[in-house]
């Protein structure tokens, strides 16, 4: 990416990354509770992606979703009210980390169940279909959840219809504790997508110029009506699965040759070798994100908790669908 | 009720859900129907037949045998707008869509905080009777009964097939209904407005009566029914209660018939332990007590596998010789 | 195959056959109930596999399943009376036709759940690998069941521990009503066990010698240890789906084409060519099956009903297993 | 008990568990731990934290995320003569696999006549109160003690976490086993024998009393021993039943109690609608109707998915306070 567009996806993944060095300590602290599941090391992949779709496309996600989220541009403020479990939170609190909603910003969670996201995401792209409108989808995975039935019942499916969905496998290398090859017979994963006839690029999930190229091209493919695209995004996650994950499932060595990757120390450098980008531009930008995480905080925690007898609003819907 | 008297069409059950489905599909370009072989095989049961063409395939669209998947698209279809009838061959084919339902429609419109409706119908058969054996004759209503999020719909009567479809379309809260696979071929009336077939609601009295008050839905209300009718010889008038909506129960009309009667037999098709039927009796336990005059009792199946010999199925399931067993020690049985 | 191997899979074929054939009268009778769905026009697939098969294999089935049965030496009569609802029955008339189990035979049913046998398939053969057996597991399926996510996940499973397990996909073309175009994006039905890693093959399921060839080599390259394998059987089935099937999706020419290739007439040619059939032969095979058959009757129509207060015996084990 | 008491041991639910495993592997070879993250991870809730190192990966045998396949190959490895464990990391995801065990494991003993056996323990998390939201917050198990052919297992103490997998593996019949995710923390006392811990059949009363009956399972038990401490301080004994196995229900300890205490309180953490709680006050009411002096009551989960708030959620979970509440109706409520 040249110009404005390099500088935004540098400060997405600065807004990230910073948003997330936060949650930690805000986990210890027992202001954020539950499960805590960390993107860092990733951001490359939300920050290349999002910048390809338009205000009328969807997204679906996963329970690793802060990164889509802030990418998506959902703000920061409301993605942490949810977290702190408040009612200025994207969900009123209701979801948590796990479970960001936020239709205006056309995201459709955070979903916790492996691969449960993806039928929802066939689904949305065919209310578009039908309707006749020309958004995407795009719906974000990991690489665990090619495993799943659901992963291939939607992939067919949206293939058969050819529905606009581009399929986001987050390849991290591990589900939980489970490193790929023992988790899949067939390690190529673009296979998996041959073999429903949906074509597949496998792209480089650390370099943010690479994912941006590869998601204009799968947007135009799948918004002119080509049927759904598959995109391996090779990364890796710097931190345990979540905050319970005593991480004893790889090595430190391993760890520190991807760290050495950091997609965002990376693009620092293409930026400043490209001349677009100086001490004083970086400074600037760390300082803007960092006021964006701390006004986060200071809202969230400011923030109100949902009256106890409001529980149960929502269960059914107040009025009639539009 | 005169004026659709006068109007009134006999029709089978398959005929009513097929009119409710046209119906809905004429009034409303969202909805379409969708599930596996609803358009060249004209559904499993016959519901949709003729419908692919008068529709076409975008619209009357065959899905492959992927049941997760495909009721997963139907509630994010919903997501986006439209207006879903995804049909699940039978309820035994359901436990593998349930992660969607339960994890995913019924969870997301309050975990959403209010953001997200998800207006979507998801109709299956269900229930034994036909010699199909142990895979394919769970009755498994309670379970969605037992999910907050859902609504759940269960039609005995032809003009309640024909009528509940409409304001479940118009639901903004994803409904399940249960059509019994024994009900498909059963003829009836139907006015030409929708009456109180149109509520999705309340539950409604089949048959009046004040000595006993059967509790019912599905193809157990014609149990109950014909049980009535024997009752009713040996002087004993057995009101018969037809459920219809399972979730959310309308309590209230069970609590005061029971309130009447002071008596209260129970059928349900599930496997006694855990049935709907328990839930209907710790209701009544609950909030009417003082008013019984016998234990309630509870017809259910029996607790195995469905067999396939037929003879072994009619004695698992709740017969009319058991509901009449029931509903004589409960009325013999004085307090 | 040649000499008594080639007369075997004619009587075993024509057995099929003519017991199913018994089954459509039966069931216009109502001594059968239920669900029935006939394998006429499948019978080389039966006949060719079962043969490649040890005594103790086992096998794993549909709801389409008496030819599976039969040529895996079930009795008929135990068949028939089981679809008799019998006690003489091989499940005492608690399964009927879709839920045949001999396990004398190591036959495990007669499943009634498209994809719900895989993953028990994939079970019987970790038991096998793990006990240090050298059995093998043949798995039936139709080509409808490669859709649902259980089959998926069993591939790979199965793939991921090199269990011995032959997939046996019957490819009869479609699923109920709905032809494998309309359920498969891509419909090279080897492409998926490609993306499992897993070899296989394309066999025409009409020609009952190339059946019994696949088998054989996979049966030895899943022996020796080398994992799954998958077998597609290119057949057709001449009867609708089922009893209740008014088989409006396809059309009389289909229909007719197919039925030129019909699988006993043309292994009947191959026999007389070779020189080992003659008129005299066949008609003994023909009065020989026909005779098993009306024994099977007279047997299942001598059978008696389980006593009804002997129904929920088996519902749990009556003694340890052991 | 003395001989036992001598011995005692002080360790976690957690640690109860993974001896209990390791127990099992070390008695016979054909049993072996599978499911997702067993092996290298040590179990999502650390429950096999080293068996990996002892056991190597043949048996302690890591999967690939899916649920179906490796709760069906459990399953048919136990049809093979195997005696597996099967870990579905929490119930959430067990709908997934809820096909294999309702369509499977649960009718073919019984389809096939008595042929086969499926001596296969599925272990599983159950539950919520730890702020993991809608989707990680179910508590199914009445779901599963609906099936006839399963048997359904809840540990609540250490004790019964250590010393019920011995005889859940001998059992020839499949046997799901619910641990509460609350509970892995908890220590407790365990003898050097299983002694009544190693029973699969009956309740067990962990706190006798006479006013009052609480029957719970799992984490509610520990809420009901609370609610209790509260009420002897205000002169009401109760009773604490924990069922332990909520397949085949243990009814006569419950009828038993209900008998001698005259009044019950079901605490249970799933929704109310459909609970386990309806099944247990249903059968009260059949049996032991006129020994009731007060409507049975019931504290469940309010009807909602779980919020991730943590003031939402401990509201909506049957809390000391709910439990007091429905207690002292039921003492107060004399008919
Ligand atoms: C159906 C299901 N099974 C198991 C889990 C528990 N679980 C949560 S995340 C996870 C690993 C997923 O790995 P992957 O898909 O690669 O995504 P990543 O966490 O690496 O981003 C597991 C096993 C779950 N949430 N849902
Ligand atoms: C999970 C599931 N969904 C739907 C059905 C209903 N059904 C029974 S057979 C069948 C078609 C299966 O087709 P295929 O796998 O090709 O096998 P075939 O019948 O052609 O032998 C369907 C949809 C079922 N039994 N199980
Ligand atoms: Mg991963
Ligand atoms: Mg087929």
């Amino acid at each position: 990416m040249t110009g404005a567009a390099g500088t935004d996806a540098l400060r997405t993944m600065l807004l990230i990354r910073t948003f997330e060095e936060r949650c930690v300590e805000l986990y210890s602290a027992a202001k954020i509770r539950g499960f805590l599941h960390l993107y860092i090391g990733e951001e490359a992949v939300a920050a290349g992606i999002m910048p390809a779709l338009e205000p009328g496309d969807r997204v679906v996600s996963t329970y690793r979703e802060h990164g889509h989220a802030l990418a998506r541009g959902v703000p920061a403020r409301s993605v942490l009210a949810e977290m702190f479990g408040k009612v200025e939170g994207v969900c009123r609190g209701r979801g948590g980390s796990m479970h960001l909603f936020d239709v205006a910003h056309r995201f459709y969670g955070g979903n916790a169940i492996v691969g449960g996201g993806l039928p929802i995401a066939v689904g949305l792209a065919l209310a578009d279909r039908m309707a006749g409108r020309d958004h995407v989808t795009a719906c974000f995975f990991g690489e665990g959840a090619i495993a799943e039935g659901e992963f291939h019942e939607s992939l067919n499916l949206a293939a058969l219809w050819r529905l606009p969905v581009i399929f986001c496998c987050e390849n991290n290398l591990y589900a939980m504790g489970t490193a790929l090859a023992r988790s899949e017979s067939e390690v190529n994963l673009t296979m998996k997508a041959a073999s429903y006839e949906v074509p597949a690029w496998s792209v480089d999930g650390m370099d943010v110029d690479a994912v941006a190229d590869a998601a204009r091209r799968a947007v135009l493919s799948v918004r002119a009506g080509d049927g759904p695209c598959f995109l391996e995004l090779r990364t890796y996650r710097f931190r345990a699965h979540s905050m319970y994950d005593p991480d004893l499932y790889r090595t430190r060595e391993e760890i520190a040759r991807w760290r050495e990757r950091d997609p965002i120390d990376a693009y620092v450098q293409v930026l400043r070798d490209a001349g677009t980008l100086d001490d004083a531009a970086l400074e600037a930008l760390r300082d803007e994100t960092r006021a964006v995480v701390d006004d986060a905080v200071a809202y969230a925690e400011a923030g109100t908790p949902e009256p106890v007898d409001e529980m149960t609003r929502f269960v059914y819907a107040e009025e009639a669908a539009p | 009720m005169s004026a659709t008297e006068a109007t009134a069409r006999t029709m089978s059950y398959r005929e009513a859900l097929r009119e409710a489905i046209r119906e809905g599909m004429q009034a409303d370009e969202r909805v379409f129907l969708t599930g596996e072989d609803v358009g060249a095989y004209g559904g499993s049961f016959g519901v949709s037949r003729g419908l692919l063409d008068e529709f076409g395939p975008e619209r009357i669209r065959d899905t492959p045998l992927s049941e997760a998947a495909f009721v997963g698209a139907g509630i994010g279809a919903a997501m986006g707008g439209m207006r879903p009838i995804v049909e699940v061959m039978t309820v035994n084919f359901s436990l593998l869509a349930l992660d969607q339902i339960v994890n995913n429609a019924a969870t997301i419109p309050h975990m959403s905080g209010g953001q997200v409706q998800i207006p979507v119908v998801v109709r299956m058969t269900t229930g034994a009777g036909r010699q199909l054996a142990a895979q394919h004759s769970h009755s498994l209503e309670g379970w969605y009964a037992h999910v907050p999020g859902l609504k759940v719909l269960a039609p005995a009567t032809v003009a309640d097939a024909r009528w509940m479809l409409g304001p479940a379309l118009a639901d903004p809260n994803p409904v399940i209904v249960f059509e019994h696979g024994s009900l498909y071929n059963r003829e009836g009336e139907i006015g030409d407005t929708a009456g109180p077939a149109g509520d999705i609601t309340r539950a409604s009295i089949r048959r009046p009566g004040r000595d006993l008050t059967f509790v019912a839905y599905g193809q157990s209300v014609w149990t109950a029914l014909e049980a009535a009718e024997t009752l009713a010889s040996e002087g004993v008038e057995a009101e018969v209660l037809d459920l219809r909506v399972l979730r959310p129960l309308d309590t209230d009309a069970v609590i005061s018939s029971v309130t009447r009667t002071h008596r209260a037999v129970i059928i349900d098709e599930m496997w006694r332990t855990g049935s709907l039927a328990a839930e209907v009796s710790a209701l009544i336990t609950e909030q009417a007590f003082y008013e019984l005059d016998a234990p309630v009792g509870r017809v259910c199946t029996q607790e195995l596998p469905i067999p396939y010999a037929g003879h072994l199925e009619q004695a698992a399931l709740p017969n009319t010789t058991r509901v009449l067993a029931a509903a004589r020690e409960a009325v013999g049985g004085d307090g």
